[in-house]
């Protein structure tokens, strides 16, 4: 069988995605034995920007116009898209932007004689193409990359987990900081596959990898509240990494 | 007779970013470095959050230096907030920051510059000749991405740096551990000198340059400095690190230019190195000499050697970090408490591509009223358009392409990080 | 400790067996019959089971699924699945190459309980894919013909074209020793040898003795309701009634949990239940 | 059953001498509230006085994960051959544990014997201990507050010794092989022993009503109450993880980078997950979190008695102090109870 050809791509970003993919350097060799890389902008300079590619990983948010025209491009000549991180999942933290009104931001950066640069609101890659899959994470887990391109390469689409935070906070056996110690944790509305690393370190999950499938965001709103948590800096929180996931508009706009 | 150069999108950088000269009559007319990586506010964005989102939200401004955002954005607001951290932590902070150094200048030495000067496309090519050079330079890179996951908890965003200390606090044998490990790839470095030392850099680049960095006092080199210094001597408060950064918008791109005295500057490893480069010792010193950085130099392309010395002075460092928290044994404490108050704190410190500020004012709440960050790679955009002007004049009789891949070396040089440079600041 | 089973020597419940695919007979659109074969002599002569029951299919790569044994014990060596491509596990199945090499397990579940079912007449009522497990039920009677009473089959689909066993079954219209009723909702061309028009219709041409019937029903949860009704109707005991019943199945051996509806495993209490421990299990349809 | 008495001050030189038994493992304190079953190096750390474990000691025979087969295309699937085989001293088990792992032999026996469960099983023996209950213990109700075997040894505090009931012929070598360590047991020790256990149920703050709750769950299948509880629950999967009664567990393959070879791998799953009950082609029998919630409280208290002959709950408090959204199994049941005499 040929080796799939691929593309890695960054729309707007911190590029952490790719610096993952970088630093996965024992599994670089291997990964460069399976898959055809044919555009990669951050770690080569010779591009091939038109060929039909199998797999597109694109991470980063849509920010600007071109990134969408980009984007688009990127869609047509290839036959998986699949979006890496949670900027490209969920809008990540370049979303946050779209609660503040674009004029006080462009004032506030580069003044009134700063030159106003074309900006929409950032929105993660679904809003704009078909996103065959998702791998999610500020910055995306390595260990669930390499899990994808295995399943990819073996001609399946990978399957990550749909549950929370909190069950592998438990696999883990770490104490509940929502329970046990009143702290504000997100565990039970993210998605898991970081094997809760925040919270083997003792610090509560912020919600970087985006919301699970069917978020109770009502519930854990509640439960954050009665631990004396304003709605504000719920709120907050919840929509540093995923501001325009469907789930919390829909919660957010009803109040 | 026009000529104009367009590299449209620089490859093996982070970000998007493309160069852009115009030659008319034998004369370099323009020259522009294009940032066109879309703006995500940031700075902005965390106005009125609570001081514990800051950190994670603004290391968000980049992966490859997100260690050394993360302790400066915790530095900045422990400096409002007069908190004072232990020494462990301190020392702990520290060994981050040289992981991610060592992480960076390995990823931008072997996989971005090296294929470079060796004339490929990229490490992925590169590897197919040069394999053991390539796993050598993943090894050392791994080693960085070690540390910061042992101290971080995460080799890219840290989460175990956080205010007042560390979540958790690495155990003595994680730490002697990481020591053995540092040991063997000191070797490794050693090894990547000699063949560093065998390439040939070219010096079409070659301009006057004024090189910053932090300073102080102290006998031994350091990422981090209590002043801003610069090569004709002067120096500045951190605080007043604005006057140093006066930035400026231009119209060509949405990162803005950073000048000292109308002057552009050059931050990074190599400013380090030439201005405290007397201050290192043992084998990051033999480095030194062996490379040939002894004497000042103001070709931008030693920017690459001055990595390959960091690296093993970042190696020794963490070394030596380990050795201190062991003999003054380990202590498993727990971070201490932030009491937030209404002010203003600045911090600075030095990133694998030079000095870095974070500077908030807080309400007495401790809600963020501003924010203020300037990334090396902002300051340094000034000084890439000089030096492109210096190189295109001197290669104006290049063929197209082969000038277009020489400017791309220059700007590959300066290891722009262009999602850092990205970024907004208030202009008064 | 003492009191725990035996782990010595037992085997290994969820150890695969690999087997061969040695033909692959395309059915109807996203349909196949594959014939697998066990690699190993000795478990390929003494695999034997019930119809009804199923295995695990296994996809080195991709994981398992349970699939109903299409073939009937009567006719051993080869075991014939027929598989719709409809997730990770059939996609796979599907991409690989004839005599590519998968993992079988089982057999699994109670499968029909043909002892009792003998000396009985037998109504076979499939819909769609229900006729994977029905044709191993079918075929067990017909090759054990003497040991049953009457024997009628009733299948129906929209069109002809979508009809499973097509022509396996349409030769069997010719039998004098069974009454196979084969209905298309429509006919254009005019060329569907058998009846047309829907199912219902089919329960015109035969008579029910509900003392001495048992009814086996398999098929999409419509058609469910509209059988049970007509069987019901015709008097036919809840506990003559035998449906083969569909859950997610990870281990098919009543520990992974996920088959279980109310306070029973469908892979070990079922896949097979009569009517009445079917409305007697919460959820159940 | 034999009995004999451990006076307090050797109980370290008896868990020392347990070592040749096996890999000891026993409770560790793990912050204020939390303990945990850890490997012991320090006999020092050893917790016997603990309210309950994050995870119950299921973890030992039903790892949160392991490796059932590796496979390559050439040679199929492959079980592991590795550590199935180390020995293990549990220590410290309370008695609802015990009961608990009671209940999973039941699920992992019968027709079909789950290797990687009893081969572990085998291979560990353990020694239980008594325990105070605290306000979110009702073991009582569910009768698992004694235990009468499953253990090699069960040591219950009389004050300055324990009493050490020896179940197994391994219970005895173990009393055997540190004999000088124990005594005789006497009339009053027996006295002191019976107080304690008669004390104890005073300890008891809550308590779940077992009489003819399968019926009230039956009647209780269409009740409001379920809804609620829909509502506040965050299908995270907590109550499962840590229950000592929950087996459920998901299989998958999991492949190296050459797309090849890999594992067959499981791990814990739960009923409260949404996909938990979807099959292929989109169908999902419980899509609604209030079906999903109830399908748990219903297995437990309904299903479980109807196929095995008992409730599968101990009792152990575990997914009431754990459940963020404070959803309280004896609360629950209490409301469906009350609900169903209105
Ligand atoms: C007793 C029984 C007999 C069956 N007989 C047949 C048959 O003869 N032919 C046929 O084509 N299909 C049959 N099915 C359905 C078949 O099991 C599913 O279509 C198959 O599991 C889909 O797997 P997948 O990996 O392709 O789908 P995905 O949607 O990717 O499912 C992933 C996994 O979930 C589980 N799963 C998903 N759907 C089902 C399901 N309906 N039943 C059980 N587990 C499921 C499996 O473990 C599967 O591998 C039967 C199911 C049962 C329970
Ligand atoms: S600490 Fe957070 S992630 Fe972990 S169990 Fe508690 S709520 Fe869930
Ligand atoms: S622990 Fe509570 S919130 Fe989480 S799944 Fe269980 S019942 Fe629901
Ligand atoms: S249901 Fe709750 S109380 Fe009962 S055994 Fe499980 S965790 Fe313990």
């Amino acid at each position: 069988m040929a080796k799939p050809k691929v593309g890695v791509f960054g729309m707007t970003g911190c590029a952490g995605e790719q610096i993952v993919i970088l630093n996965c350097e024992d599994e670089l060799m291997d990964i460069l034995k399976v898959l055809d890389i044919r555009s990669f902008h951050t770690a080569m300079s010779e591009n091939d920007e038109q060929c039909d590619l199998d797999i597109a990983f694109v991470e980063g948010a849509v920010v600007q116009p071109e990134e969408e025209v980009w984007l688009k491009k990127i869609r047509k000549r290839s036959r998986l898209l699949i979006a890496l991180g949670t900027c490209a999942v969920w809008g990540g933290v370049a979303a946050m932007k779209n609660e503040v009104s674009p004029q006080r931001l462009k004032d506030e950066v580069y003044g009134p004689r700063g030159q106003i640069f074309k900006s929409i609101p950032a929105q993660p890659l679904h809003s704009f193409v078909k996103v065959d899959f998702s791998v999610s994470g500020c910055p995306i887990e390595k260990e669930q990359f390499l899990q994808a391109i295995a399943s990819l390469v073996h001609g399946d689409i990978p399957v990550l987990p749909k549950y929370a935070v909190c069950t592998e906070c438990k696999l883990n056996e770490n104490t509940c900081l929502l329970v046990e110690k009143s702290e504000l944790c997100l565990g039970p509305i993210t998605v898991a596959g970081c094997n809760a690393r925040c919270l083997s370190y003792g610090i509560p999950c912020c919600g970087c990898r985006g919301p699970v499938e069917e978020a109770n965001i009502a519930s854990e709103v509640e439960i954050l509240k009665e631990k004396g948590f304003t709605l504000g800096d719920i709120r907050n929180q919840l929509r540093t990494y995923a501001a325009p996931a469907e789930v919390l508009q829909t919660y957010f706009t009803k109040r | 007779m026009q000529k104009s150069v367009m590299v449209d999108h620089l490859c093996r950088v982070e970000g998007h970013g493309g160069i852009n000269v115009a030659i008319e009559d034998g004369k370099v007319v323009r020259v522009e470095m294009d940032i066109f990586e879309g703006t995500r506010f940031l700075e902005a964005l965390v106005v009125g959050r609570s001081y514990n989102e800051i950190p994670p939200i603004l290391s968000r401004i980049c992966a490859i230096c997100s260690a050394v955002h993360t302790i400066t954005s915790l530095l900045a607001i422990e400096d409002a907030f007069d908190t004072k951290v232990s020494s462990q932590t301190k020392l702990l902070r520290d060994l981050l920051v040289q992981g991610g150094n060592i992480e960076s200048h390995a990823l931008h030495l072997f996989c971005l510059a090296l294929p470079d000067f060796l004339g490929y496309s990229g490490a992925f090519t590169l590897v197919s000749d040069h394999p053991q050079e390539v796993k050598r330079g993943l090894g050392l890179k791994k080693l960085g991405n070690t540390i910061q996951e042992i101290i971080g908890g995460r080799a890219v965003h840290p989460v175990n740096a956080i205010l007042g200390g560390l979540g958790k606090v690495p155990t003595r044998e994680t730490l002697l551990r990481l020591k053995e490990e540092l040991i063997k790839g000191l070797e490794e470095a050693l090894t990547a000198i000699e063949f560093i030392a065998s390439l040939e850099i070219p010096n079409f680049s070659q301009s006057p340059t004024v090189y910053a960095a932090l300073g102080s006092s102290a006998q031994e080199y350091s990422l981090f400095g209590d002043k801003i210094i610069f090569s004709g001597g002067e120096s500045k408060e951190i605080e007043s690190y604005k006057e140093v950064c006066n930035e400026r918008v231009v119209p060509h791109s949405h990162a803005k230019r950073s000048h000292f005295k109308g002057k552009p500057f050059m931050v990074g490893a190599l400013a380090r190195v030439m201005l405290n480069g007397h201050k290192l010792n043992s084998a990051a010193k033999k480095a030194k000499e062996k490379l040939g950085l002894d004497s000042p130099t103001e070709n931008i392309l030693h920017n690459n050697t001055a990595q390959a010395i960091e690296i093993i002075y970042s190696i020794e460092r963490s070394i030596q970090i380990i050795d201190e928290i062991v003999e003054k044994g380990i202590k498993d404490e727990k971070p201490v408490k932030i009491k937030p108050k209404a002010g203003q704190g600045t911090a600075a410190a030095e990133a694998p591509r030079g000095t870095l500020y974070h500077s908030y004012t807080f309400d007495k709440e401790g809600r963020v009223t501003k924010a203020d960050v300037i990334t090396p790679t902002a300051q340094n955009l000034a000084n890439i358009e000089k030096d492109f002007r210096a190189s295109a004049g001197r290669l104006i009789n290049e063929p197209e392409k082969s000038l277009q891949a020489k400017l791309e070396m220059v700007a590959r040089a300066y290891d722009p990080c262009i999602s850092c440079s990205v970024h907004l600041v208030r202009v008064r | 400790m003492s009191n725990h089973p035996s782990t010595s020597g037992a085997d290994n419940i969820y150890q695969p067996s690999l087997a061969r695919i040695v033909r692959i007979l395309p059915q109807i659109e996203d349909h196949r019959l594959f014939q697998l074969r066990f690699e190993d002599s000795g478990i390929r002569q003494s695999f034997t089971y019930r119809p009804g029951q199923f295995v695990e299919l296994s996809l080195i790569g991709t994981g398992e699924a349970p699939i109903s044994i299409s073939s009937s014990p009567t006719r051993p060596e080869v075991i014939e699945l027929c598989v719709r491509k409809i997730g990770r596990v059939t996609e796979a199945l599907f991409r690989l190459p004839l005599n590519s090499l998968v993992g079988l397990r089982g057999p699994y579940g109670n499968g029909f309980p043909v002892e009792e079912m003998e000396k009985n007449n037998l109504l076979i009522i499939a819909g769609g894919l229900g006729m994977a497990p029905l044709r191993s039920l079918l075929w067990y009677a017909l090759d054990n013909r003497s040991k049953f009473k009457e024997i009628i089959l009733m299948l129906g689909t929209k069109i002809s074209e979508e009809m499973l066993f097509k022509y396996e079954l349409l030769s069997l219209l010719d039998r004098t020793d069974m009454k196979c009723l084969l209905t298309v909702d429509k006919d254009e061309e005019g060329i569907w040898p058998a009846q047309v028009g829907v199912v219902t219709k089919l329960f015109d041409a035969v008579k029910v003795d509900p003392e001495i019937t048992y009814a086996a029903v398999c098929g999409p949860p419509i058609m469910y309701k509209f059988v049970l009704r007509k069987l019901l109707e015709r008097n036919l005991p809840k506990d003559r009634i035998l449906m083969s019943l569909e859950r997610r199945m990870k281990c098919g051996v009543g520990k992974c949990g996920h088959c279980s509806i109310g306070y029973k495993y469908t892979c070990i209490d079922g896949p097979i239940f009569t009517y009445w421990d079917a409305i007697n299990l919460p959820e159940m349809i | 059953m034999q009995i004999v008495k451990l006076p307090k001050e050797n109980l370290d030189k008896f868990m020392g001498g347990l070592s040749k038994f096996g890999e000891i493992h026993a409770p560790i304190k793990k912050d204020e509230n939390t303990y945990l079953f850890s490997k012991i190096e320090d006999l020092s750390k050893i917790e016997l006085n603990y309210n309950r474990t994050i995870l119950p000691p299921k973890k030992y025979f039903l790892p949160p994960n392991e490796t059932m087969f590796r496979f390559s295309p050439e040679k199929g699937y492959e079980p592991p051959q590795d550590n199935l085989n180390k020995k293990y001293v549990l220590l410290g088990v309370h008695s609802c544990d015990i009961h608990g792992l009671k209940i999973l032999d039941l699920v992992f026996s019968g027709t079909y014997v789950d290797n990687y469960y009893f081969t572990r099983r085998k291979n560990t023996s353990i020694i239980g201990v008594s325990c105070i209950p605290d306000d979110m213990c009702f073991c009582r109700s569910m009768e698992t507050d004694f235990v009468e075997d499953g253990f090699d040894l069960f040591l219950s505090d009389i004050d300055d010794s324990y009493l050490v009931r020896i179940a197994t012929s391994l219970g005895d070598d173990m009393v055997r092989a540190n004999q000088s360590l124990f005594k005789e047991v006497d009339k009053e020790d027996i006295a002191e022993y019976k107080r304690k256990s008669n004390e104890r149920k005073n300890y008891f703050k809550i308590d779940l009503e077992l009489y003819n709750l399968p019926e009230i769950m039956d009647l209780e299948y269409e009740s409001k109450i379920w809804e609620e509880i829909g509502e506040k629950c965050l299908s995270c999967g907590t109550c499962s993880m840590v229950c000592p009664t929950c087996y459920c567990y998901d299989v998958f393959d999991q492949l190296n980078l050459d797309g090849k070879t890999g594992e067959r791998r499981r791990q814990w799953d739960s009923c409260l997950f949404k996909d938990y009950a979807l099959v292929a082609g989109g169908l999902n029998f419980r899509s609604e979190r209030s079906a999903r919630v109830k399908n748990r409280y219903f297995h437990k208290q309904r299903g479980f008695v109807a196929q095995y002959g008992r409730p599968s709950c101990v009792g152990c408090g575990r997914c009431i102090q754990s459940c963020p959204a404070k959803i309280d199994i004896v609360e629950v049941m209490t409301k469906i109870r009350s609900a169903s005499y209105e």
